[in-house]
């Protein structure tokens, strides 16, 4: 198995002691559970933005937490939701008197456990609102699935809401900020290779020379369709016209009715991009391929999105949401206000992003 | 009459057959999930397991409201809130119970089995599982209802199980992971059915 | 060949301008011959820092050039020196009438081809230095090889003496610091994986699916020996340990004298590292390994060097300096004085490195 | 003698060889370097095929000078700037000149090849081009000053050659990226002599 690590069984400890070690002025880790906070404590009287979910994302959760970002991040197995009472615990460790908003990735386990984990913390008093990111246009209806995944627009979430919340924002107008930012986000992903998680040792998918996965999400499973390897114009230019031209989508979501006290469904419905939108594009690395391969992408993608209309104003191009070691890329577009321009400029500093300070 | 002892004999061997076919269930996960079912069955029913001699005073409820606790903080994924679920419901029902008939065995499956689906919503055909859990909570209750013995009960569950197992492969996944795939989830058995069919397989012969 | 990429001919020209259209308001890329200069022109009155060297290692160094850092870069063919004449035409339109330091990578070719660009500066009227980083100490001796290669310090002395250059540092003056940063850092590299070029389509070496390189460079080049692959812990130790006990290093330098007017040789010697040294620690990827697994080396290299009394006070951790999508990872140490602490905490921004602005 | 056409036809004949040998002189190249060499040379030699028609109005020594400046800013990596310096040097000594007698040649060779081993610091036996080109110049010294022709002695030029690039195969390189390698540079072919090599096959064979 090609990977830099020791005992399979002790890979996230480790890491995360090495982290720690690295961050001593960013973050601090909690073992016996996981979780990561900011090493200056709670932000008294601000929101505390959480997120967790399985590992072998990184930098995704743990690397954004601090300043302007999150400030909490549960860690679970690599590809394994974390569990409730990590979750609550971090909420507890975090939780600054503002009540709690937590980013949950649209898998069922993270969804079933973050709501447990909601669950205990109000049960302590402390009060918690869940916000599902769901961008994979990949993933087509939600009727009969599971529902869109959760992908890269949680990371420019986790940025834009860190900023709100840093500056203040109340949970209710951050859950609302949180779940707009969501429905103006689509992705698409892609791989050339597979990953390897370390306690299985061997490829999550055997894949030919000649061959790629188009629609694949982050934790190694193979994608909607498996193709000829294409040139990245082709590529670029699938991905991105999938999300452009991505129609109106409709889930049902579930979030705490403060009122009600109770958790309530509601039909939610994202709008398709439409010419004149402002974006913030984002070019993912899946792990694997360096940062030179994304400049192709982002080559294309631009193209694409000028003849569509849409004008990009931020972009973020990196290895920010990743699939372990696995070869391959995410485009993200987000509609954004100058608003939410302006908290993408804001100031953050953790240990995966940095500008501003 | 299932015994206290049984119960935790039930435990022990869940956890055994887990630990033995974590490789497999991690296989079938790799096909149409990602690759961890067995790890997170072994990682929560290993822990169950080393916790096994701290039940000695407590009732049947008890202990299953316990592995259930344990599941949900170790297991994580979709799984562990799914079968801590199945404990927590399950356990609720038999709170103060020092041994089971099979008029408890029925209701402490039936309610396990109606955790799951409110908490994870699916309904069988979805390709999870349920497609062997709800069969199970079915065949429990008729054979209880027409009589059969607690044991023959149990071995007739575990065919029902299996069948259920067998019944996953063709189907189009509709939760969990293997939604995603589509057409592609076909052709596959869902390593949660196989999970689910294992437990009730350990629980048939631990009562014998 | 796993690539996102087009025609290979295109390869280095597509992403240069994915790069240019990524970061308009950073950089400017001139095509025909390839270099990269800041967006805002030359810094008037200020040493214009440059430097350059095949393609392939991005974000080094285009990802470099901005405010704190380089001023110019000229990407050659992928690992391939770039042209003298490229390299006259990037000083020429960088330079801020302060003189020129060119911080050259020791390879054959780029010492070749970055003196000859002196002179084509020099004999348009513009001063330029070169000081050449030669830190892999991989590389044995000087005598019966080409030197040490330059790889991970790099970076460092990019960021460092980029800090400078912004303060107003003088041409003289950047140079000695150059200088003495190149002394000051040794660096070692490993890969689990070779990586392949786009024009030739075929990994560079094979290798076995349990052995490891050990002591290789940035260019997909065999490394000094293969092994059966080890863990984290032990390459981390092992790469560790060379870098730390690595004796008195003497070569010979060649530094344009100015007073004289020609190129003069000297031999100079680097130190070993000794007890309460300061370093700035780098744990580089190269390019296909993931941050988490740079964290499992960072875990124990800080171990290390806690051990034999070297105090780490500032770090960096990703791929920075990268052979494509190689999977493998390169420490760097470099000691540093409190002011040098101060160079590396300025303000940079760049597309490949952000802080402090 | 050599004419003028003879030479721009060495320097088609080199671009044709060195296209032809782009793969292997790479593949050499990715043993004991960078896997780079075939590509480098390629690109700067059919940029000197392309420049060929500019040629008619210049003399030999103006030709060589042209070359020199394409390869220098087009090839870049080690060969650039050696085989830049290897044109610039012969061609400044050629100035002015229509044709090449054998004593032009032998003045040529010598010039390039110390310009070479100036700018590269290499000797013989460090396994680089030297090794081909310093016993070429030698032996091209040699012929001319026992009286060889120009032909004859061309011919005995490309068996040194070929022998040259034979002889780096054991060799332990000590200049350029192989010598990163120390003793696992050995029974590798030096791509840089081979090129080499083929220019001198070229020319010997243009001149015929
Ligand atoms: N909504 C659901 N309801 C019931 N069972 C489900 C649901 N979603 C997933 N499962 C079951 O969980 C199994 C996967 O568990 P596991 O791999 O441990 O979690 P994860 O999918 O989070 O990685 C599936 O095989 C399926 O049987
Ligand atoms: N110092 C030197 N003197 C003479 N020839 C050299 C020297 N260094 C390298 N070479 C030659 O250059 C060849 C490599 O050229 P090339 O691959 O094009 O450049 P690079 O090594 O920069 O990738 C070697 O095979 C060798 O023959
Ligand atoms: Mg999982
Ligand atoms: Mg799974
Ligand atoms: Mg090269
Ligand atoms: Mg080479």
């Amino acid at each position: 198995m090609k990977k830099l690590i020791n005992n399979p069984d002790n890979v996230i400890k480790e890491q995360l002691e090495g982290m720690q070690a690295a961050h001593p002025d960013l973050i601090k880790v909690n073992f016996e559970p996981y979780y990561i906070t900011r090493a200056g404590g709670p932000s008294k009287g601000k929101v505390a933005l959480i997120s967790g979910g399985g590992s072998g994302h990184e930098p995704m959760h743990g690397g954004f937490v601090g300043h302007g970002m999150l400030h909490a991040a549960c860690p679970g197995e690599i590809f394994t939701s974390p569990t409730p009472d990590q979750m609550h615990l971090a909420a507890k460790a975090a939780h600054g008197g503002a009540g709690v908003l937590n980013i949950v990735k649209n898998y069922t386990g993270d969804v079933m456990n973050f709501e447990m984990a909601a669950e205990l913390a109000m049960a302590d008093g402390i009060k918690v609102q869940n916000i599902v990111v769901d961008d994979d246009v990949a993933v087509k209806d939600s009727l009969y699935t599971a529902g869109r995944r959760g992908v890269g627009a949680t990371v420019l979430i986790e940025k834009l809401c860190g900023a709100a919340a840093e500056q203040g924002m109340d949970l209710e107008k951050l859950s609302d900020l949180c779940r707009t930012l969501n429905q103006n986000a689509r992705s698409m992903g892609m791989a050339l290779t597979s990953c390897i998680t370390p306690s299985n040792g061997s490829a999550s998918f055997e894949i030919g020379d000649d061959e790629m996965e188009i629609g694949i999400g982050i934790h190694g499973e193979p994608g909607i369709e498996r193709k000829k390897i294409a040139t990245v114009d082709e590529i670029a230019e699938e991905m991105t016209v999938s999300i452009l031209e991505d129609g109106a989508y409709t889930r049902t979501t579930k979030e705490w009715d403060f009122s009600k006290n109770e958790w309530v469904e509601k039909e939610v419905t994202d709008e398709p991009f439409k010419k004149g939108d402002n974006v913030i594009a984002f070019v993912n690395s899946m792990g694997g391929t360096p940062v030179s391969e994304l400049y192709g992408v982002y080559r294309k993608m631009k193209e694409v999105t000028d003849k569509h209309g849409i004008k990009i104003v931020r972009n973020l191009i990196g290895p920010y949401i990743t699939a372990l070691e696995m070869q391959g890329c995410s485009i993200t577009l987000m509609k954004v206000s100058d608003a939410h321009v302006k908290l993408w400029d804001a100031p953050v500093y953790t240990p995966g992003l940095k500008w501003g300070m | 009459m299932i015994t206290k002892q049984q119960v935790l004999d039930w435990l022990r061997k869940s956890s055994d057959v887990l630990e033995e076919n974590r490789q497999y269930l991690t296989k079938l996960d790799t096909a149409i999930g990602d690759a961890d079912h067995g790890n997170n069955m072994y990682r929560g029913f290993n822990k169950v397991k080393s916790q096994l001699d701290d039940h000695a005073d407590k009732d049947i409820g008890a202990i299953l409201k316990a592995v259930a606790m344990t599941l949900i903080s170790t297991v994580g994924g979709a799984s562990g809130p799914l079968y801590g679920t199945f404990f927590l419901q399950a356990g609720t029902k038999m709170a103060g119970k020092a041994e089971l008939d099979g008029d408890s065995l029925a209701v402490m499956f039936r309610a396990g089995v109606d955790g799951v689906k409110m908490r994870g919503k699916a309904q069988p055909g979805d390709k999870t599982m349920i497609d062997v859990l709800e069969p199970v909570a079915q065949a429990i209750e008729n054979d209880i209802k027409e009589g059969k013995s607690v044991s023959d009960t149990l071995h007739h569950a575990v065919e029902v199980a299996e069948k259920g197992v067998a019944d996953t492969i063709p189907l189009i996944a509709k939760k969990g992971r293997a939604s995603y795939l589509g057409e592609r989830s076909k052709d596959h058995q869902d390593p949660g059915a196989t999970s689910s069919m294992m437990i009730i397989k350990a629980l048939s012969e631990s009562v014998g």
